[in-house]
């Protein structure tokens, strides 16, 4: 039972990695690509949850940490670089 | 060399390590008591980004307090914009507008900030001096006075307690 | 304590939930400061709500997972503030419902290339 | 036309060297013998939860050693290669000032960054990560300072003297290893204490530590002289 | 299921490779290959690989996108 | 058939395609930035054919806590040995990225330009 709504639950994220790799491809701006880049990191921490679940292991979730930690330095370095203050 | 900031900022250092390590075994502590403490005394110094916090029973109660408030807007407001996306017609309405602020110290001014950015339909763009520029996605008004009460009132009196 | 597992598969599913919706929303707004504000944040809030309801689950986990929803709430409004200001300095163009924009940068120069 | 044909043809033959390899693949199902080794032996003789810190530190300890030493003359070859030539600091007052916020967040998430990389490679033995990781987030925090305030310096004296320690604590660890137990970088000497305690695998967490600061300090040092490098030309 | 997750993961990277090797802009090209690295790392723990997932975490997604874009800032500098 | 419909060979599939996409970038490009990105896409495809070689069956990681126990650890993990050889590879990736990252910025530095025709002193 539990199982089947978290396989539910990770079809959902898929679906939004999915969406916003469309985004990536499509949007006009680097700043769009960027943002969906954003997003693509903050799913992808939920996905390692999930896994870390059905793995049953805890020491996975350190993966977890380091992204929830770094991810947002590269969308930070990109913000400085567009606005010229790197 | 502020007493008082290092304080804080090996308090929340020590939580971090208890956290991360989950046991309270008494090497592990001892250690985690080290690295904290010379982390705290590095980087805390110099610094004054805790401002006048001070760690009373009152601060925590007032910081629990804010933290129920900011999840519940925090639920609230992404329904809201769930429906607006969902909707076919996309009944977006948005603006940059700009509010004021009391606050005085950096850490509440970034916890203020970083709440509005985290309710969905408003969002932090840029702070000059007292004034906050937010991106809103549903312009109700463009005065500043009403608009500071609108979204931010409900956070700013807490963390004025807090950071007094 | 079947129950209590069955409540935080529920809770992962709405978090997945608004995951989803932060994707459709990210798709479907006109301009990049709307994308911000339906796709990051919910797809923040998704991220915490699937996290929580693993804590229920599996409440071993839950120091650690306390952990990282910290440092979401920490470092993701950070990010996206960086982001927009970043395109607002750049000049993007704002999306042609826009009522009011009243933040006028003094070094504002159109785009860079 | 030519030129594009000999790629092609390049690329094929690159392409059919490895689709040999791929089609006859079939997944194992069962460790080979050195892994059972490790695996059986690991626990008891060094003493490591995590059996691939055993192998990177004392099983391959000398690959380690070899591969601290590449990172270290790479930095030192990016280095030369962007050497100052004339360093006029004029440019840095024409940057645009980082917002206040990620001014305020980041005097609060550098200590969390490297509380962060501390743990990661004190607990190298235990959980995922290790001296590498560790260094490795801790250049990312240093990048944070450097992201939140591009006016800050660097004291290169201190990046200097932080990794001759490390590189002499290092392999002063190794060869207390050959003196008092039975090889180079033998962790052994030290007690091996209970499998998963914080305290235990002997010698392995301290040397994790210099490679930590090593590496994390080598790493700073390729940052700084890429950051420095801008003011010229 | 973790097939299917897989193979999910490998047809991600492989558009994101391509988007790379053939994006005109090389700022975009830069931030399709950190998020090649992202998406390897969760391949890599789905090969249970921790260790590996973590180094390529910090390493592959962080800080070499970090480094491209401080030697991007000044070549352009240079340029305009 | 059903060999191929498995973790380790999908992963070493996207991998070997990956090194493809790699040298073709490699070879096919003229920026020079680009150049560099087609060598960090071939390393990482290349640990990815590594880390595939690791993995055995309905194996888990090879670290020991309470979900693993030493006895039985044998059975249940999975190669460390390419783990750990990756782990130092990824570090060295990382070097030799920034080492060649500092040859362009050099190269650009003599003649303005990322193009590779542009520099033709030593073509025959």
């Amino acid at each position: 039972m539990v199982n089947t709504i978290l396989i539910v639950a990770g079809v959902f994220m898929v679906l939004g990695i999915l969406l916003s790799l469309f985004r990536f491809i499509k949007g006009p701006d680097i700043t769009d690509r960027t943002v969906a880049f954003d997003v693509m990191t903050v799913t992808s921490i939920s996905v390692i949850g999930l896994i870390a679940y059905f793995a049953g292991r805890i020491i996975y979730l350190d993966v977890a940490l380091v992204y929830g930690l770094l991810s947002f330095l590269s969308v930070v370095a990109i913000g400085r670089y567009i606005e010229k203050g790197l | 060399m502020n007493i008082r900031n290092v304080t804080n900022l090996f308090v929340l250092l020590f939580l971090i390590w208890l956290l991360l390590t989950g046991t309270f075994e008494l090497t592990s502590l001892l250690l985690g008591i080290v690295i904290a403490g010379g982390l705290s005394l590095i980087f805390g110094k110099n610094s004054n980004v805790f401002g006048k916090l001070r760690l009373t029973p009152k601060v925590f109660i007032y910081s629990l307090h804010y933290l129920i408030v900011l999840s519940w807007e925090i639920v609230k407001s992404n329904v809201d914009v769930a429906l607006r996306v969902i909707n076919p017609k996309l009944p977006i309405n948005p603006g940059i507008v700009k509010v004021k602020t009391k606050l005085k110290s950096p850490m509440g001014r970034m916890i203020l900030a970083n709440s509005i950015t985290l309710t969905p339909g408003t969002l932090t763009i840029d702070i000059k001096d007292d004034e906050f520029y937010i991106h809103w996605i549903d312009v109700k008004t463009l005065d500043p006075e009403i608009a500071s009460q609108e979204i931010m009132g409900k956070f700013e009196k807490i963390l004025e307690v807090i950071y007094g | 304590m079947e129950t209590l597992e069955i409540i935080g598969a529920l809770v992962t599913l709405l978090g997945s939930i608004f995951i989803f919706l932060g994707g459709l929303g990210i798709v479907r707004m006109p301009d990049l400061f709307n994308r911000i504000q339906a796709g990051t944040k919910a797809s923040t809030l998704g991220t915490i709500l699937s996290l929580f309801g693993l804590a229920i689950i599996n409440e071993a986990w839950i120091w650690k997972l306390l952990v990282i929803i910290f440092f979401v709430l920490i470092t993701n409004p950070v990010s996206s503030n960086v982001i927009s200001r970043a395109a607002h300095f750049r000049g993007i163009k704002m999306t042609d419902k826009t009522v009011a924009d009243l933040l006028v940068d003094k070094s504002n120069k159109p785009g860079e290339e | 036309m030519i030129k594009k044909g000999i790629l092609l043809l390049l690329l094929a033959g690159f392409v059919v060297v490895i689709s040999n390899l791929i089609i006859n693949f079939s997944g194992s199902s069962e460790l080979n013998p050195l892994a059972r080794y490790y695996a059986e032996n690991g626990p008891t003789e060094v003493g490591a939860a995590n059996l691939v810190t055993a192998v990177v530190v004392t099983y391959r300890g000398f690959d380690t050693l070899g591969e601290v030493t590449i990172l270290f003359i790479a930095a030192a070859i990016v280095g030369f290669f962007l050497k100052i030539l004339n360093s006029n600091n004029n440019r840095t007052s024409s940057l645009r000032k980082p917002s206040e916020i990620l001014e305020t967040a980041s005097t609060l998430l550098v200590p969390t960054i490297f509380m962060l990389g501390t743990y990661i490679f004190i607990n190298g033995h235990l959980t995922p990560g290790g001296g590498f990781q560790g260094g490795a987030v801790i250049a990312t925090g240093v990048m944070m300072i450097i992201l939140a305030r591009p006016t800050s310096e660097f004291n290169h004296k201190l990046l200097s003297i932080l990794e001759a320690i490390s590189g002499i604590g290092f392999v002063l660890m190794g060869v207390l290893g050959l003196i008092l137990a039975s090889g180079f970088l033998n962790n052994a000497f030290l007690p091996l204490g209970k499998l998963g305690n914080i305290l235990s695998a002997g010698a392995i967490p301290i040397i994790y530590v210099f490679i930590g600061i090593k590496v994390g300090s080598e790493l700073t040092s390729i940052l700084n002289s890429l950051k420095e490098n801008q003011n010229e030309v | 299921m973790s097939i299917i997750l897989a193979i999910f993961l490998g047809l991600v990277i492989l558009i994101l490779a391509f988007a790379a090797i053939y994006h005109k802009n090389i700022k975009v090209a830069i931030i399709a290959s950190g998020a090649v690295g992202l998406f390897a790392s969760v391949l890599y723990l789905l090969l249970a690989a921790p260790d590996v997932a973590l180094t390529e975490a910090s390493i592959g997604s962080g800080l070499s996108t970090i480094i491209f874009f401080y030697v991007l800032n000044k070549i352009r500098q240079s340029n305009d | 058939m059903t060999q191929y419909l498995s973790v380790e060979f999908i992963a070493m599939l996207t991998g070997f395609l990956l090194m493809v996409i790699g040298v073709w970038g490699i070879i096919s490009q003229k920026n020079l930035l680009k150049i560099v990105i087609g060598f960090s896409l071939f390393d990482t495809g290349l640990n990815i054919v590594i880390v595939s070689l690791s993995y055995v069956k309905n194996s888990t990681a090879p670290i020991l806590d309470k979900a693993v126990e030493v006895s039985d650890a044998a059975s249940k993990i999975a190669d460390p040995v390419p783990q750990a050889l990756v782990l130092t590879s990824i570090v060295i990736g990382l070097g030799v990225t920034a080492l060649m990252l500092a040859y362009v910025m050099r190269m650009f530095r003599e003649k303005k330009s990322l193009e590779i025709n542009s520099y033709n002193e030593l073509k025959w």
